[in-house]
């Protein structure tokens, strides 16, 4: 069987190849491995891979038309959904230019010098984010957001020797559950901080009260809530408090909301994370997305940092030139003792965040914000319109996501708008203080007018009877 | 080559993208924006200013100062760069898939549903493992999985408070020791024997009632196959631990021998190795766990623990679903069930290649491997340490030790006068236990011709180092930088993450790195 | 207004460019227009061109959906139609190396230096199709294959100085129409020659009939016939016909069943034109496709060839280089003498078509060619064993392309099976000797045997009732 | 830089794809292949035996080898060679698109023909004609069917046999006269004045009653705004004869002025100028044509005359049709309706864009015109010929003559001079009328930095000129290879227009071409 993808696998080549090393035959390559456990070409051949034999590409073709062709987009209008992901506006030039084969098939730019448009790449990536929120050092990407949650506040244990770690009791339940499992493995233990009922603010009171005992490594918040929508005003005092308590403050924020928004570098916090995802990425039903991490020009934060760093340096004849840097904190140098096991990351993604920020520029991201607020409040106020509905819910500002209470099941109600071909949010029933009545709206510049108007049009028809 | 930073290129008022902008009606119906006056931006970022045509031309050009696997081999030993075949990219890239929210209802993602539980399943046989999760990022994710696992089974089992150690090889990879650390183990290194196995009598030494588990890759780092593999094995599980496989190389026998029936418990795989998923430059992967059914506790076993949720089929339904991770579960490791692209790309790759295809590839990665050492065999520069008569799986690791005690050239070296030929360095100075190490790597997509030329111009860069001792420190000459500056790099007075950092030194406002 | 695409639109930028220029305003830049048909902005602006205002990405994106999903996707199974165009499997590398952007954002290489890639590439594509037809000559692409025909014919009236062109009865009539075109800016007369009605075959006796009056350019046939889909057992003797009469011999030829058939160039051809369609290029409604052009090694006919050639040779340096060849035969050269008004061509499509023979080689091209052969021939044998269907209606031999007669009318039966979710094929009727009851089916390699199963059951329903 | 040729990596036995390939159960059924045994071929066309991995890398270096758009700035005079959006990208290459036959039902392309139909409504508008076809697949085809509806138009009126002549001025396009003869006229060349407009006197005496029509670009390859165009229609239409419009040159006057304005009676556009169809490295392009409803005879128009199939909108049905040409019809240029991909991406520039987009990229590729003309002002290197003091519009036409009376180097050298600075050289010596051209036009896609480069790169090589006269030929020396042997290239014994004619050379099966 010769293969396009094998360029050797011609049986004359093969054959060649083992007659000048003197074998006698491909099997006699695997001579070491235990009898008992090698399997024979006509085992191995027999289970259920794949269709059991190759498909030629018009048969994989198929497969994929199929496959394309099971699923529901809904894009007129997009779903209503956020949780930590978002639909947002795509340019299209950012998946042209990832996907050229220089960048999609290269690895980690371990040799510099034949790599330096993609660590280029990657520095800015690095120094654009560091631009939007306004800390000085970000790596070149962690999985998503709920994972660079886990590693900072594994870091956070690591830079104070302590174990509590505070969280708001509305932050993101997935995320929760991704920092616990991360908890769970560096010995973290997670408590939560009452959150106003009214506000959706962190209630500074409790938080007093439960960093009085002393032994917090870190308090961490969303910026803006990711479940909530919440601009949380008490974030500062917040900050104020668990520093006061000698702990870490770390913030995790949705990026593009940072056009708006004072940055966390600009409100004390220690560590920012994040998920680029609304810097370009799709959906992509779970990923790839991209974990943003940052922390402030402190030795003892960015020496207890994970992930992997672009930095800017000179070559040998003093021109610019970019490496690898501070690699003493990573698994391959001191394994053990690394800051993290992460090797492979996100780097692509983390390119194509930096070609969206670049096309938008400082204006571009402004108005994409803005239109996010817009068409959110237009929902909103429209939705409050409806009978039986309190939208917004919570008092506080909001971006993109709101929640909503209706006078029905959330659950419900979802389901019967997608009957008539709308996605809409994320029921909230079981999380927080929340009821089965309600539910996270989304709204953001990927929806129009009309989008909003036929949502609602349809969840009065739905709700009404 | 000089291309400036984006951020040199801005001037004030350009602009690279028109997004949406709400209409007039919604501006009035809503009025001016309103946000907590203390937690509005006061100055924007300083992001770049450049039209659409300048980011285009200014990314375009910084690919061209990279390199892939498109433009020719990238024998970085372990790494498995293999072709990335653009069928795949066909689904991976299907710009459809952009809008498919992680929420969406199960009945309106069917297709991808079908192609994550496909994947799930056929990584059990390719394994021979008895339940697979597609859910973790990458491989050291897999590995985390896999030690949190570990301490989950032993915590059901009660014995975590003694169970405090992982053994590892001294040939593992350093994710092996980082993830066993971010579990909150204690990582005991056993050394490798001459012939290239793992010294027995060492690991029974390691071995006791504290062992939690051992982290192993076969074939090895040095590329050999772990011959008392069974052994080690029924060792482990007598001391009351696990046996944890380090997928990375599984390409070395891919077709041949399965983790399950070494009787590994746990197993992860890479799918930007073997599976073929691009690497991106870095990433994204995709590292999938797959488990035997060990039981934990009556009716727990090790399935009930991994990670995040799981593509199950409903026969009464007639429909694939999402299920979240159930009470035993070590729980989520992100927020969402997967690097869907990345699976959907390996799930392309696995139909094109069926079990036929998978076993070739193996099967030629090994020959290449092998064909190379052949062409290398007897040169006075280069040395091949441990087990020389045994064949090399997925990749050989050599060792220019003799050619630096000759010529002063290290293998640091002769990376650069390979990339000074056009050609990708190999992982160098690992693994740890050979010195001088040029770790290479193939795999089944380079040409003869290709692994030839390899050889020619490392057994080139010994006589040229020979001829004139100074030659290889100039190296290299023909690509977009000189040899770079580490030093000034990584110096808490000069060390620059970020653009950010140097503004704002250059203003006198950050001091050094403290 | 800034505009993301014009990077000096900026107010600020072109109010420095022309104070530098000392101009007042834009508008004095355009003082020599008179003043009675010059537009205002207003005016101008006010011209229902797109939407009449300016989309954002996003809406232009919204756009490109709805467009997309008005249209109807068979793919499964394709349709079973040609005509000059075909469905066909390609490989999925094609596109993804002729999107990348140095190529695709080229011009043509008048500067050879800085597009030797370029140039080696179109010189690779004219070196493969001269492989696959035996001919020495092909130029780097015309338009299509019946402005192909046009060219040729209008070369064969300026080598022969004759003015009559002889064609087959059945030659495809859209190919026809077109070389009327040419023919009738060059003066040029085209004559039908009789084709044999059972084997679709052309009449040699009516052929030299009409090569007797001595005063014919050429004489054209297709190879397999596009419209009947027969090769032609009396190609060879025509060919010696026309030569005798001192004419040329042109030869319209389906690339991919050259891998199974005697080459043109073999055959004693000319010119051979052709659609470069079936290697590698999708259908796309209509074009880009790919005019294929080759002459044989002969000073009259090369130097009289229309369009561009690139050609091999070396650099200042003795390197192997390429450059454009033989432009005096080119419009931009002389002008009104040129062999051809053509200078932007189809280049990009040519490029694919290199990657596809490539990628395929020649086993895969024969594989392609086989695979035809056997689908389409087993299309035949079933639809033969339904009740009043005669397939295939003319008794030479075929690859891909095969007339039927049906025992209704083609285009109702082709509206049944539309509607069943089927493109069938292309009905006949009013084309030469062919009834209503005729039509042309395509099947190739793209269809498998549950798709022609499918045609035939549906055929048999939508037949019988 | 050195890439073998595709055919010099072949390798026996190797395969870059696995077409599909029929069931043994077809094979069975249908029996071996049976082809006329005269007519099969007996040895395989030599095509190369190469890996799917192979063919990836091989073009990927070459298109490195390339130089677009989207590496820098192409300044190429009447070649509006401006930056394509890859929005519009996003449409023309949706994999869906590929599967739509030409001959489906209209029902079925509803979403197609409406953005035909669209393309064919706004270009009306654009050019202020009456009715517009997107059929001819370039420029020069939509010039050849321009001159097919002048033959069409005059022999309609009976008067074909003695309107034998079709004027275009000095400074027009090669294809005018090219495409004048492809439809059987004489050619009759009229000069430009001092002034840079067509010399009216010449004009006149030119015009008579064998007059078929005029072809005439404006702006005028000199980028200059052709001031007597209402004197020049006149005159032709009281000649009898038809105007006709080469659009090549229309992002000069966009949004300012429109040819039916100027009374023309058929005029081109090109979509891979003006309206952003990118190039490919020399096609596909897009050259639809437009007329006014100028009437051959009772009832009959010159729309009647347009070529190939249009689509039409059925009020009653609600649908849109594709409508075939009818009887005046020139008929078909081409076997389909147009090259649909290019009208597409046309279709998304023209909606991103709207009128108001169109008109600001006309203006700001005049700014940066006349921008350039200021920088280069005075300088001793480079003159301006014809009415220097007239605003350019689209491009400019220096004159390097000052530079080689004063150094020997030639424009063609100062072209070689830019490709070597990373710069893509001007047209050169084109319109004819100039010596030494340059014909400059950077459209609206560059930036100020770049064309202060540009100049700055001229002004350069002026001066590296006057110190060193040799250098200049020795240039350039930057690129992938250096200057080519043009003589070699065209002379009959060595000419090679491809493998084949090496391959039966090198085995002296081939003469010099005779």
């Amino acid at each position: 069987m010769e293969h396009p993808w094998i360029p050797n696998s011609h049986r004359a080549v093969l054959d060649e190849m083992l007659e000048a090393m003197g074998v006698s035959s491909v099997d006699d390559l695997y001579r070491d491995i235990p009898p008992s456990i090698k399997l024979s070409p006509e085992e191995w051949d027999s289970l259920p891979i794949g269709e059991g034999r190759p498909l030629r590409e018009a048969e994989v073709l198929a497969r994929i038309e199929r496959l394309l062709s099971r699923n529901r987009y809904f894009t007129d209008p997009p779903p209503f959904m956020g949780g930590g992901v978002w639909p947002r506006y795509i340019p299209s030039a950012v998946k042209a230019l990832i996907s050229r084969g220089e960048f999609l098939t290269a690895y980690t730019p371990y040799q510099a010098e034949i790599s330096q448009g993609l660590m280029q790449a990657l520095f800015e990536y690095q120094s654009l984010v560091a631009e939007l929120l306004e800390m000085e050092v970000v790596n070149a990407s962690l999985y998503d957001w709920s994972s660079a949650v886990g590693e900072a506040i594994l870091m956070a244990r690591r830079v104070t020797r302590r174990e509590r770690v505070l969280v708001p009791e509305t932050m993101n339940p997935l995320h929760l559950e991704t920092a616990a499992s991360y908890a769970y493995g560096g010995g973290v233990k997670i408590e939560e901080v009452r959150v106003d009922r009214e506000t959706g603010f962190i209630d500074l009171e409790d938080l007093e009260r439960k960093l009085s005992h002393g032994d917090t490594a870190a308090l961490y918040m969303e910026y803006p809530s990711s479940y909530t929508g919440v601009i949380d005003e008490n974030i500062e005092a917040a900050g104020e408090a668990v520093h006061r308590a000698g702990g870490l403050f770390i913030l995790g924020v949705e990026p593009v909301s940072m056009a708006l928004l004072k940055p966390p570098g600009r409100l004390g916090a220690d560590v920012a994370v994040g998920d680029g995802q609304p810097l370009g990425l799709g959906l992509n039903y779970g990923g790839p997305y991209l974990g943003v991490f940052a922390v402030r020009w402190e030795g003892r934060l960015v020496r207890q940092m994970p992930g992997r760093l672009i930095g800017m340096t000179v070559d040998a004849e003093g021109r610019r030139a970019f490496a690898m840097i501070l690699q003493t904190r990573e698994q391959h140098i001191r394994r053990a003792k690394a800051t993290s096991n992460i090797t492979t990351n996100e780097a692509l993604m983390a390119i194509a965040a930096a070609v969206y920020l670049s096309l938008l520029g400082p204006q571009g991201l402004r108005e994409v914000a803005e239109a996010s607020w817009y068409m959110s409040h237009y929902a909103a106020r429209k939705l409050s319109e409806l009978e039986g509905v309190s939208a917004p819910l919570l008092r506080g500002e909001f971006i993109m996501d709101f929640t909503v209470r209706l006078p029905i099941d959330a659950a419900e109600a979802r389901r019967r708008l997608l009957e008539k071909g709308v996605l809409a949010g994320i029921p909230l029933g079981g999380f927080s203080f929340f009821t089965r009545n309600d539910m996270l709206l989304t709204v953001t510049e990927a929806h129009s007018k009309r989008h909003v108007d036929l949502l609602v049009d349809l969840l009065d028809s739905v709700l009404g009877g | 080559w000089d291309e400036p930073l984006i951020t040199e290129m801005s001037r004030p008022g350009r602009r690279g993208a028109l997004p949406p902008r709400p209409g007039e009606d919604v501006v009035k119906a809503v009025g001016p924006i309103q946000l907590p006056r203390t937690l509005a931006r006061d100055s924007p970022p300083s992001l770049p200013e450049v039209s659409e045509v300048e980011v285009v031309r200014h990314y375009t050009r910084l690919s061209q100062m990279a390199y892939g696997v498109d433009n020719g081999p990238i024998p970085l030993g372990s790494c498995t760069m293999k072709y990335n075949p653009r069928v795949a990219a066909r689904l991976a890239f299907d710009p459809r898939l952009e809008t498919l929210h992680p929420l969406q209802d199960d009945e309106t993602v069917q297709g991808v549903l079908e192609a994550i539980y496909m994947v799930q399943e056929w990584l059990k046989h390719i394994t021979g493992m008895d339940a697979c999760t597609v859910h973790p990022a990458a491989g050291s994710q897999g590995e985390l999985a896999g030690v949190l696992m570990i301490k989950r089974f032993h915590e059901i089992r009660g014995e975590l408070d003694k169970r405090r150690v992982i053994i590892v090889p001294d040939s593992a990879h350093g994710t092996n020791p980082a993830s066993a650390a971010m579990g909150g183990f204690q990582v005991v290194e056993v050394p490798t024997g001459d012939d290239g196995n793992v010294d027995m009598e060492a690991l029974k030494a390691a071995l006791g009632g504290d062992t939690a588990g051992l982290m192993i890759t076969n074939p090895s780092t040095l590329g050999l196959f772990e011959e008392n593999i069974l052994d080690i094995a029924r060792l482990v599980h007598e001391a009351g631990g696990l046996l944890y496989y380090d997928g990375a190389n599984l390409n070395g026998i891919i077709g041949r021998a399965r983790p399950g029936d070494m009787e590994f418990d746990i197993a992860h795989v890479n799918l930007h190795k073997t599976f073929s998923v691009p690497h991106g430059g870095g990433g994204p992967g995709s590292g999938p766990v797959c488990v035997r059914r060990v039981e934990a506790a009556p009716g727990v076993t090790l399935e009930d623990l991994l990670p995040g949720p799981r593509v199950v089929y409903s026969e009464d339904e007639g429909l694939y679903r999402v299920r979240p991770p159930g009470r035993w579960s070590v729980g989520r490791l992100r927020a969402w069930i997967a690097n869907t692209l990345a699976v959907l790309w390996a799930y392309v790759y696995i139909l094109a290649m069926g079990p036929q295809g998978l076993r070739l590839a193996g099967e030629v990665a090994v020959v290449n491997t092998n064909y190379f050492i052949k062409l290398m065999e007897g040169h006075w520069g280069y040395s091949l340490p441990y087990a020389p008569g045994r064949p090399r799986k997925h990749e050989a690791v050599l060792s220019a030790k003799p050619l630096k005690r000759e010529t002063g050239a290290t293998a640091e070296d002769v990376a650069k006068g390979l990339l000074d030929a056009g050609l990708y360095a190999p992982t160098i100075y690992f693994p740890l236990i050979v010195e001088e190490a040029l770790m290479i790597e193939f795999t089944e997509s380079e040409t003869k011709e290709n692994i030839e030329a390899y050889a020619a111009r490392l057994k080139e860069i010994a006589e040229e180092a020979r001829r004139d001792p100074s030659t290889p420190k100039k190296w290299p000459r023909n690509t977009s930088s000189a040899r770079v500056d580490n030093v000034r790099a990584n110096h808490p007075r000069t060390v620059t993450p970020t653009w950010r950092v140097e503004v704002l030194r250059r203003q006198g406002r950050l001091g050094p790195l403290r």
